[in-house]
């Protein structure tokens, strides 16, 4: 089979995962909640009951003999049209990008879920790129070095950190940072780094007024470097490093062993002995002849990594009150602002499908041998 | 004539003395090696036979030192012209197989790196060290030079590469990428020598586009680009079929000659012996039961085992059929006490179990170790 | 959680109403963007002198043609207070109007669309005399016409700058209405009909319902120059909640003229969580940045020293640069409905068991908490043990919370005998919410056993269960109900009564909505606060107490004597009538507490906690918002 | 003849490598002291569980007493916080909680509480991966691909999400929390099941089975199953902590069923509110969760290793 054909046949794969996961969450938001609760983001409070009886057929949810709205709240009188109706006129709102209003505390009840979510998405992506960057940076060079000195000290201490991160709950490291970095290690009686926020509008070590900057994709880091606020930038970096930190120990674990285990595969296979016996440098041998064919495999992990992270930002946000997706999602699930939720989850859906699309293309691309 | 040649040649390449050497796994330990005496002349190609598991390729791997973490020889010496092969720091070691200590592999298919080139496999020989091998490529360059120079209508610049080459043989030293082109070239010009078709053309090849014949005939080419003092060919053969397996030995055997080195032939095949070994021996458990010449070999085995190995053998006149040895190689996590073939042994008696043979020379360069040749009286001491 | 946008932060520090609270308590006001002003005595025309020299922060003068678009502009449209803020804003000042203008005030449905506009104009609410003086023509007078007109929500703005902003906005969206005036013609007052009108064009209930359009001051976007105050909004991000206000060079300097911005940015950040922000705090402090953060009583002594408070109460911070201003009281009380006729949500009917349609089990629950203990061990005193629905001081001043007398004190013996009476001869006969008797057969609120056994214990019980619920993380509410929860559950253990409580934490917004529709028996409502729209003792009742409020009023409850009452303030009111206003505020108010319709629990307490380099700044007790005491600042 | 035919159903190979894996167990444990500690620490941990009720008395966790709240008077450990509260005769060697309850206590309760919803969460997504993966693995064909797109979907979200999103729809209780991590985890183990039983049909004494006209549901749960399922034991082994790990992340973000409840991530979700007057609330529930997951990671880790014939040399 040729390479496009592969690549159609995942990418139609992929169309239907969605699709699916858009029934399963439709399902389980709209099927076990009362349409009242489904209506709500679309209904500006300010509305009469003719208002919103006239919100809730156009949203799909009331039929339209429905005589009241408060016949529609009691459920009765066949005011409510069947789950399928239902779904039809969602994923038409879904696919428009139509999510109503916010009803998110804190934030004008006239802004729209869907300007809401992806005002504060950047912050989210931001963490999560910064850490599976870090992720990587960690996770491969203690994977190779725990194989390439399998049962000695060296492995020994990075499976203890691979395993430790793998262990801790993700909370209370952030917690203990905070506690060690922020209140008792003080530089010259300041708190080290930022405890809040993407921006370091409160650290200590900031510049006292980093000014603003345009907001060209909505990433800090990326906003500053390209309206060359230098200060800003720094301010950003210094915000994430606890943040993106937390993430990256207690994510390393899974990509380590997989690195780890790879490795130990390979450096058994006879054509390393062979290349010893050539009398290669040992650097030889592991970078030139085992590193890659351990890599390669790790690659397939990444989707398993993006899951892993997105899922991990939710708590170490809330924890650093970092202003993403994250952090809001909790504020929705106690408002009941379900759309927010139901947009949280596909948008993570698409994310996770496609990296995991991309990855097995590239996979396949990379390596010589595969035949798909 | 290669006989004579061995009888003559006194000095021996290698030899292993008293070799014992032990394999910590989770079950237990096991005694693989239990002090094997072996030496190779200069030149020699020394046949070792045994069923497998028997240490055969423990052995070679010994005296590679390449050995896996959980081996341990636990005592003798393997001694490489002159140089104690086991004391060497890792280091000496390595260097000691980038350039002395060539070996060949069993299975031609996953012993070349599947994503690797066949070029860059060969290649990274000489850039892992590239001094050792300067004179070895810039001889190679002269001697085509003055090939050259000598034909007609030579090419002008060659007089000035000479001259370059020669100032590089003094300094040792070589620029990259001058090195390289060398190395290219020599790795092609060996391809060529061990008969592969369109050798620039397998320079640039992936393993997996290679028969196993080509890919074996790749690994001696690379085993030859260290003109080694020790060849140590592991069962090259069988992985092969019957026709390539006659190439491959006669090419080994051309080899030997060339580059005059000694090679250390493992196998279980008799008939590869019988064809292209001077000397012979045999290994059973973890021990060299005999030595011999070939031919006095084949023509009066000694050793119990030794002489069941021969009568297995399927001969071309079907006077009578082969008939194997009973019983099967010994658990050498607890191994047979004193002579470790007693349990299979026809002819044991009261001896063998409880006392070790050692290695009595019943003949001229035919030694065994056997009760039944003698070694009763006095204590075990393994001359 | 707050929101910045509701609350007063902005309109307190951008935007200026013609009156002011004034400083030290809100029981007055003080003529601010006013200069001065005369109540005709039938309290039907106010007439007003407005300041001169005064202008926007864009430039344009403040003159009587600004207050004219700027009331118009509240009249007709919700939440056009210059920070959106729901349907208060219009309600507060329709309620002087013809009350069919409001779905608040009649029952009718609202018309929406031009005509509304329409119906508006018609009133003549504002009528310009002069460049600077105007009159208010009121239909129904009312004793707190001034505090409407403090109330952050009738700030000023500027008139060219919203309609010209507002205009650009609706007509770059103008996909499913067509403005009637595309473009605005005539004199101000021209107009600023006009601009109604086609405000209300806006409004549409199509087939993806947007509701009227937004207006361009709703979410305060970056650079609103509207307001004539200290600041003007730089920036907000709607996302981060981040909203940067910088200040106003060429303020007027407020009637003392020493009014200053003397900080030259505020950054207000939303920071959910408190540790941070304390955290936050303390790196300013150090980094010497200024900053306020809003504290819980609850972590009062994260920053506070506890024996300072406790022994000599001061607030004296912990931390080195940071000063904690307060406490204040404020025109708050929290409370904990005890509700009868609770409805099933899923079948919608009423739940055969209403335990506090019975005095004896609303008593008995209240007589179960220690509410003096929780407010100085969980509350650590921020506050004070309510003895009424009114808050102290609150205006007209003598509505006297001290002299009303609580039914209720914590006492566990009570409760027990409580308990008791009311389980071994129960109540037999309910009044629905409409005042008709309910079938009998209906409700029962039978629990455990009506004659108890030689052990003194029920036989076979009656199993019974009253959940309570409150607001997630609000620790005091969870520490009172918990207290319920315990003295009741004890006393039910001993008797073997089969009577349990329960106590769940339910998210404020799920509560709140479950509460309003009488879903739940008893609910802890501080997670919203019950605060007035303004400080006025007569408002606090409204939805309380008084008949048709949003409580469901309790069984046994005089509905009718409440009712006379009610109508009674509600004429001294518009009489301005002071005396008897005062007096039948305080009868509704012996009233309520003889009946314990509610548990009455704490009026809290309001303190600034910010860095020591911030000099100045003015704390009114009149705005209407609760907690993040922050975000009350006037900072200058 | 028939008992050579039997000799391939009890799977000869099975005792000795039960066996060898026992001898290489133990070898692991000789030459590596983590596993060991592993171990130790999770059967001290169920031990802690299975005793918890005898040393506290389960009534406890509903008592609060507001004059102990945030109290710290361990004589070993003053601890450097500003506005110490004090706890008057008695000593709390973990101090106390916003309740007023003995921090120790609360943990020793909540010790049980967790582990019996990780067990939960386990024992029911092995059954279910057990059965539908194999199910996928041995039928293939379409039942096959329906159960792998239907876990593809789960896999697509994670997990928190899910978990978030069915709390908010099914309420807040031990069992919805429970149900909520029960539907992340099952994929997993669908997914592990069925690799292992796709390598284990095509074994000859499948064939063989077959050729004596043994029905597949007999092959499946009587041979296949039994011959797979040691994998997922392991896997088991190591979700354990992860399951802790999830349980706790959940309740400390808030979607607690009772915050008094004394589960380890729930008393953290305190400890974050009071991080400044009681780092001990914090600290403490945390460093369980830590020491447990650990233990059960260590361990499971370990018996991966005895598992891996890759490692086996």
């Amino acid at each position: 089979m040729r390479l496009y054909e592969y690549v159609l046949r995942r990418i139609l794969f992929m169309v239907f995962v969605l699709f699916a996961l858009s029934v399963l969450i439709f399902y389980l938001t709209r099927g076990l909640l009362p349409p009242t609760t489904a209506l709500a983001p679309y209904i500006n409070p300010r509305l009469t009951d003719a208002g919103k009886l006239s919100i809730a057929r156009a949203v799909g949810v009331a039929t339209s003999s429905c005589p009241s709205f408060s016949d529609f709240a009691a459920l009765q009188n066949g005011c409510i049209t069947p789950l399928w109706t239902q779904y039809l006129y969602w994923l038409k709102n879904v696919l428009v990008g139509n999510w109503g209003y916010t009803l998110l505390p804190g934030i004008s009840g006239t802004e729209s879920t869907w300007s809401v979510f992806f005002g504060r998405f950047p912050y989210t992506a931001e963490l999560d790129i910064v850490a599976a960057a870090l992720t990587f940076l960690i996770a491969v060079p203690l994977g190779i070095i725990s194989a390439t000195h399998n049962n000695k000290a060296p492995d020994h201490l990075s499976r203890i950190v691979s395993l430790g991160g793998y262990s801790i709950p993700q909370f209370w490291f952030g917690a203990m940072l905070l506690l060690v970095f922020v209140l008792y290690v003080r530089i010259g009686g300041l708190g080290l780094l930022p405890a809040s926020g993407a921006l370091g509008t409160t650290c200590a070590l900031c510049f006292s007024n980093p000014g603003t900057i345009t907001a060209y994709t909505g990433v800090p880091l990326l906003d500053a470097l390209l309206s060359r606020n230098i200060p800003y930038f720094w301010d950003s970096v210094v915000a994430i490093i606890l943040p993106a930190m937390t993430l990256a120990i207690t994510s390393l674990g899974l990509l380590t062993r997989i690195v780890r285990s790879n490795m130990m595969e390979v450096l058994r296979q006879d054509y390393i002995t062979m290349a010893r016996s050539k009398g290669l440098k040992e650097r030889t041998v592991v970078y030139s002849h085992a590193l890659r064919n351990a890599i390669l495999p790790a690659i397939t992990v990444t989707g398993l990594l993006v899951t892993y992270l997105i899922g991990g930002s939710v708590i170490v946000e809330i924890v650093f009150s970092w202003p993403g997706v994250g952090s809001a999602a909790l504020v929705a699930a106690d408002v009941l602002d379900i759309n927010f939720l139901e947009l949280f989850v596909l948008v993570a859906g698409v994310i996770i499908v496609v990296t995991n699309l991309t990855v097995d293309i590239l996979y396949a691309v990379l390596d010589p041998r595969i035949r798909y | 004539m290669s006989q004579a040649h061995t009888q003559e040649g006194g000095d021996d390449i290698l030899s292993i003395q008293e070799l014992k050497l032990k394999f910590h796994t989770y079950a237990g330990e096991v005694s693989a090696l239990d002090g094997i005496k072996l030496s190779i002349k200069k030149g020699e190609l020394l046949g070792l036979v045994g069923e497998s598991g028997c240490g055969k390729s423990v052995t070679a791997l010994a005296i590679a030192g390449l050995l896996p973490p959980n081996a341990e020889v636990t005592g003798g010496d393997v001694v490489l012209d002159g140089k104690n092969v086991l004391a060497l720091k890792p280091e000496e070691m390595r260097l000691a197989r980038l350039k002395d200590i060539a070996m060949i592999f069993q299975d031609p298919m996953t012993y070349l790196n599947p994503v690797l080139t066949i070029g860059s496999q060969m290649a990274e020989i000489t850039r892992a060290e590239p001094k050792l091998f300067v004179s070895t490529l810039v001889n190679y360059r002269l001697r085509q030079i003055d090939k050259q120079v000598e034909g007609t209508n030579p090419n002008p610049g060659l007089p000035a590469e000479r001259e370059r080459l020669r100032h590089a043989l003094e300094s040792q030293s070589l620029g990259r990428k001058e090195l390289n082109e060398l190395t290219r070239s020599y790795a092609i010009s060996l391809l060529r020598s061990v008969r592969l078709p369109e050798p620039e053309k397998v320079f640039e090849m992936y393993p997996f586009e290679l028969s196993g014949g080509m890919r074996q005939r790749v690994m001696i080419a690379m085993a030859m680009m260290r003109r080694p003092k020790l060849l140590l060919a592991d069962e090259i053969t069988t992985a092969l079929d019957v026709t390539v397996q006659a190439q491959i030995l006669h090419l080994l055997k051309d080899l030997r000659s060339e580059i005059n080195t000694s090679v250390l032939l493992i196998t279980h095949d008799l008939a590869i012996v019988a064809e292209v070994c001077d000397r012979v021996a045999v290994m059973y458990a973890g021990n060299i039961v005999e030595i011999a010449e070939v031919h006095e070999l084949f023509r009066n085995p000694l050793h119990p085992y030794s002489k069941g190995l021969l009568a297995s053998v399927p001969r071309a006149d079907l006077t009578r059929t082969p008939d194997s040895i009973e019983g099967s190689v010994p658990d050498l996590l607890s191994p047979p006490s004193g002579c470790r073939f007693h349990p299979r042994c026809p002819k044991a008696f009261e001896v063998c179990p409880s006392r070790k043979p050692s290695m009595i020379e019943v003949a001229p360069d035919h030694y065994v170790s056997c009760f039944l040749y003698g070694g009763l009286n006095g204590k075990n001491n393994n001359t | 959680m707050y929101d910045i946008y509701g609350s007063s932060v902005v309109p307190m520090n951008v935007y200026e109403p013609l009156f002011s609270y004034n400083g030290t308590n809100g029981v007055n006001t003080v003529p601010w963007l006013a200069q001065s002003y005369t109540l005709s005595f039938d309290g039907h025309t106010l007439s007003l002198t407005l300041r001169s020299g005064i202008t926007f922060a864009d430039g344009e003068p403040f003159n009587s043609s600004a207050v004219y678009f700027t009331y118009n502009r509240i009249l007709v449209m919700d939440g056009s207070a210059p920070i959106g803020h729901g349907t208060q804003a219009s309600w507060i000042f329709q309620q002087l109007l013809n009350t069919s203008l409001s779905t608040t005030l009649c029952a009718c449905t609202q018309v929406y669309g031009t005509q509304y506009a329409q119906d508006v104009i018609a009133e003549h609410f504002v009528q310009i005399t002069g460049p600077l003086t105007l009159e208010l023509h009121i239909t129904n007078p009312n004793s707190a016409l001034l505090y409407f007109l403090a109330h952050p929500v009738s700030g000023i703005v500027a008139p060219g700058f919203v309609m010209q902003h507002d205009l650009a906005l609706w007509s770059e969206s103008s996909n499913d209405y067509q403005l009637p005036y595309p473009k605005l013609s005539g004199n101000e007052t021209q107009m600023t009909n006009e601009y109604m009108i086609d405000y209300q064009a806006t409004c549409n209930t199509g087939a993806t319902p947007k509701g009227c359009a937004q207006t361009y001051l709703d979410n305060s976007v970056d650079g609103s120059q509207a307001g004539t105050g200290p600041y003007t909004v730089q920036s907000v991000n709607t996302a981060t909640n981040i909203i940067t206000l910088s200040a106003n060079p060429n303020y007027w300097g407020g009637p003392s003229g020493n009014v200053h911005a003397q900080i030259k940015t505020i950054i207000y950040k939303y920071v959910p969580d408190q540790t941070t922000r304390e955290i936050d705090l303390q790196n300013a402090a150090a980094a010497g940045q200024a900053m306020v953060i809003d504290v819980a009583p609850t972590n009062i002594y994260d920053v506070a020293s506890r024996s300072d408070w406790i022994n000599h109460n001061n607030l004296v911070s912990t931390t080195p640069g940071v000063t904690i201003y307060g406490p204040y009281t404020q025109y708050a009380t929290w409370f904990i409905p005890l509700d009868t006729n609770v409805t099933n949500p899923f079948t919608g009917t009423y739940y055969s068991f209403q335990p506090f349609a019975d005095y004896r089990l609303r008593l008995a629950f209240a007589d179960s908490v220690n509410l003096t203990l929780i407010n100085e061990q969980v509350n650590n005193k921020l506050g004070t043990v309510a003895n009424s629905i009114l808050p102290p001081g609150i205006p007209p001043s003598g509505t006297n919370v001290s002299s009303s007398k609580l039914a209720y004190s914590y006492n566990p013996d009570v409760v027990q005998s409580l308990l008791l009476s009311a389980m071994e001869n129960p109540i037999t006969h309910f009044t629905l919410e409409n005042g008709t008797a309910a079938p009998s057969g209906e409700f029962s609120n039978a629990f455990g056993c009506t004659a108890l056994n030689a052990a003194g214990t029920c036989n076979h019980p009656i199993p019974q269960t009253i959940p309570l619920v409150y607001a997630t993380g609000d620790t005091i509410d969870e520490a009172i109900l918990n207290q319920i929860a315990g003295t009741i559950n004890n006393v039910s253990t001993t008797y073997n009564m089969g009577l349990s409580v329960d106590v769940t934490p339910l998210p404020c917004g799920q509560m709140t909505s479950e509460a309003f529709s009488g879903e739940v028996y008893a609910w802890a409502e501080s997670c919203f606060g019950w605060y007035d729209d303004y400080p006025w003792a007569l408002d606090f009742f409204e939805p309380i107490v008084a008949p048709g409020g949003i409580y469901a009023a309790p069984e046994g409850w005089n509905t009718a004597q409440m009712g006379e009452y009610w109508n009674a303030a509600l004429q001294a009111s518009s009489q301005g009538d002071m005396t008897s206003l005062i007096n039948s505020i305080n009868s509704m108010n012996a009233l309520a507490n003889e009946q314990v319709s509610n548990l009455w629990t704490f009026y809290p307490d309001i303190y600034m906690v910010m860095t020591s380099n911030i000099r100045g700044f003015a704390f009114n007790p009149g705005f209407y918002t609760t907690g993040e005491p922050s975000q009350m600042a006037l900072l200058y | 003849m028939s008992h050579e035919m039997k000799q391939p159903e009890k799977n000869p190979a099975k005792s000795r490598r039960q066996h060898s894996d026992l001898r290489f167990a133990l070898h692991l444990l000789r030459q590596n002291p983590i596993v060991m500690a592993g171990l130790v620490i999770s059967v001290a941990t169920v031990v802690l569980a299975l005793l918890s009720n005898l040393l506290v008395n389960g009534a406890y966790w509903h008592q609060q007493n507001l004059t102990l709240r945030l109290c710290w008077n361990n004589p070993a450990f003053g601890w450097p916080v500003t506005n110490l509260f004090n706890c008057g005769g008695q000593v709390y060697p973990l101090g106390t909680d916003a309740y007023g309850r003995s921090l120790l206590q609360m943990i020793i309760l909540a010790i049980p509480i967790d582990l019996q919803i990780a067990l939960e969460v386990v024992a029911s997504a092995v059954v279910i991966g057990v059965v539908f993966g194999s199910l996928a693995a041995y039928m293939g064909g379409l039942i096959d691909e329906v159960i792998l797109r239907i876990t593809d979907i789960f896999l697509a979200v994670p997990w928190i999400l899910l978990a978030i999103v069915l709390i908010v729809v099914l309420g807040r209780s031990l069992t919805t929390l429970t149900l909520a991590i029960i539907i992340t985890w099952w994929p997993w183990y669908v997914r592990l099941m069925r690799s292992q039983v796709i390598g284990e049909k095509e074994k000859l004494y499948v064939e063989r089975l077959k050729m004596m006209g043994a029905g597949w549901p007999r092959i499946l749960f009587r041979h296949v199953i039994p011959n797979s399922i040691y994998p997922i034991l392991v896997q088991s082994t190591l979700d354990i902590g992860s399951v802790i790990l999830t349980v706790s992340a959940l309740t400390f973000i808030g979607l607690t069923p009772n915050p008094l409840l004394p589960e380890l991530g729930n008393l953290s979700n305190q400890g974050i509110e009071y991080f400044f007057t009681a780092p001990w609330l914090i600290i403490f529930p945390g460093l369980t969760i830590l020491i447990i997951s650990l233990g059960f990671n260590l361990l499971g880790d370990g018996i991966r290793d005895i598992f891996d014939p890759r490692l086996r040399r």
